[in-house]
């Protein structure tokens, strides 16, 4: 293989890793959105338990 | 770097000069796109470490919730059987 | 690409090459951490996936069991308050 | 700069960014070994907190 072309196929290689790294880390982030911590936690309460016992 | 006159046309140093241009550009790049990929992952972690606690707390309030409902249960049950 | 013997003493060509060969193995070794990451990343990610599922599970678990063990407990109220 | 600084600046950076993504990943998996699927999950089941009311 000449230089040129082992220049080439690393250009190629990086940006396909870089593009997989951006891509993993978008798909991270959007998974992220919705969190848990955005659920109704109030059940887990003595006071909101004795208030509704049949519907929490 | 300065390249003499007598050498800017020569296939050897062209080659070489468009070569080291390419790769110094892929490096930059590469450069910037590590820079905001370490600052996002970076950010990520401290959500996710933020939501394992966040759910550790919860988890512990649940459990000392259904102890403390077995326990009342328990002692109902003694009330109504005794 | 072949360096004429003419040019490979000198001083331009030599620091092209110099620099040619930096940059190259740079890019290499970055491509190959890059790869070693982003392999990383897809376990971490796959586990905090499961995590992440395992856990939900578990609360909706744990509600539930809230639920049953509060309703029972106003039924044991009421029979014990007549 | 001449351009060998810049190859020297550019090489430097991108050492720097790669430790720092290794190092950000290897936390992270540490972070993980301590997985909270190990834990103890039985009183989360009815009939763990019927068999042991006072300690679930």
């Amino acid at each position: 293989p000449t230089a040129s072309e082992t220049v080439h196929q690393l250009l190629d290689e990086n940006q396909r890793y870089l593009s997989q790294l951006t891509s993993l880390l978008q798909d991270a982030t959007q998974e992220m959105e919705h969190s848990v911590m955005d659920q109704d936690w109030s059940w887990t309460q003595y006071r909101a338990v004795k208030a509704q016992p049949q519907k929490l | 770097l300065r390249v003499p006159p007598e050498l800017a046309a020569n296939e050897v140093v062209t080659r070489l000069l468009g070569d080291n241009q390419q790769l110094r550009e892929a490096l930059r790049r590469s450069n910037l796109a590590l820079r905001q990929r370490c600052e996002e992952m970076e950010g990520w972690q401290r959500r996710t470490r933020e939501e394992r606690e966040f759910l550790s707390s919860r988890f512990q309030e649940a459990r000392a919730l259904v102890e403390r409902l077995a326990q009342e249960n328990h002692s109902l049950k003694g009330l109504v059987n005794g």
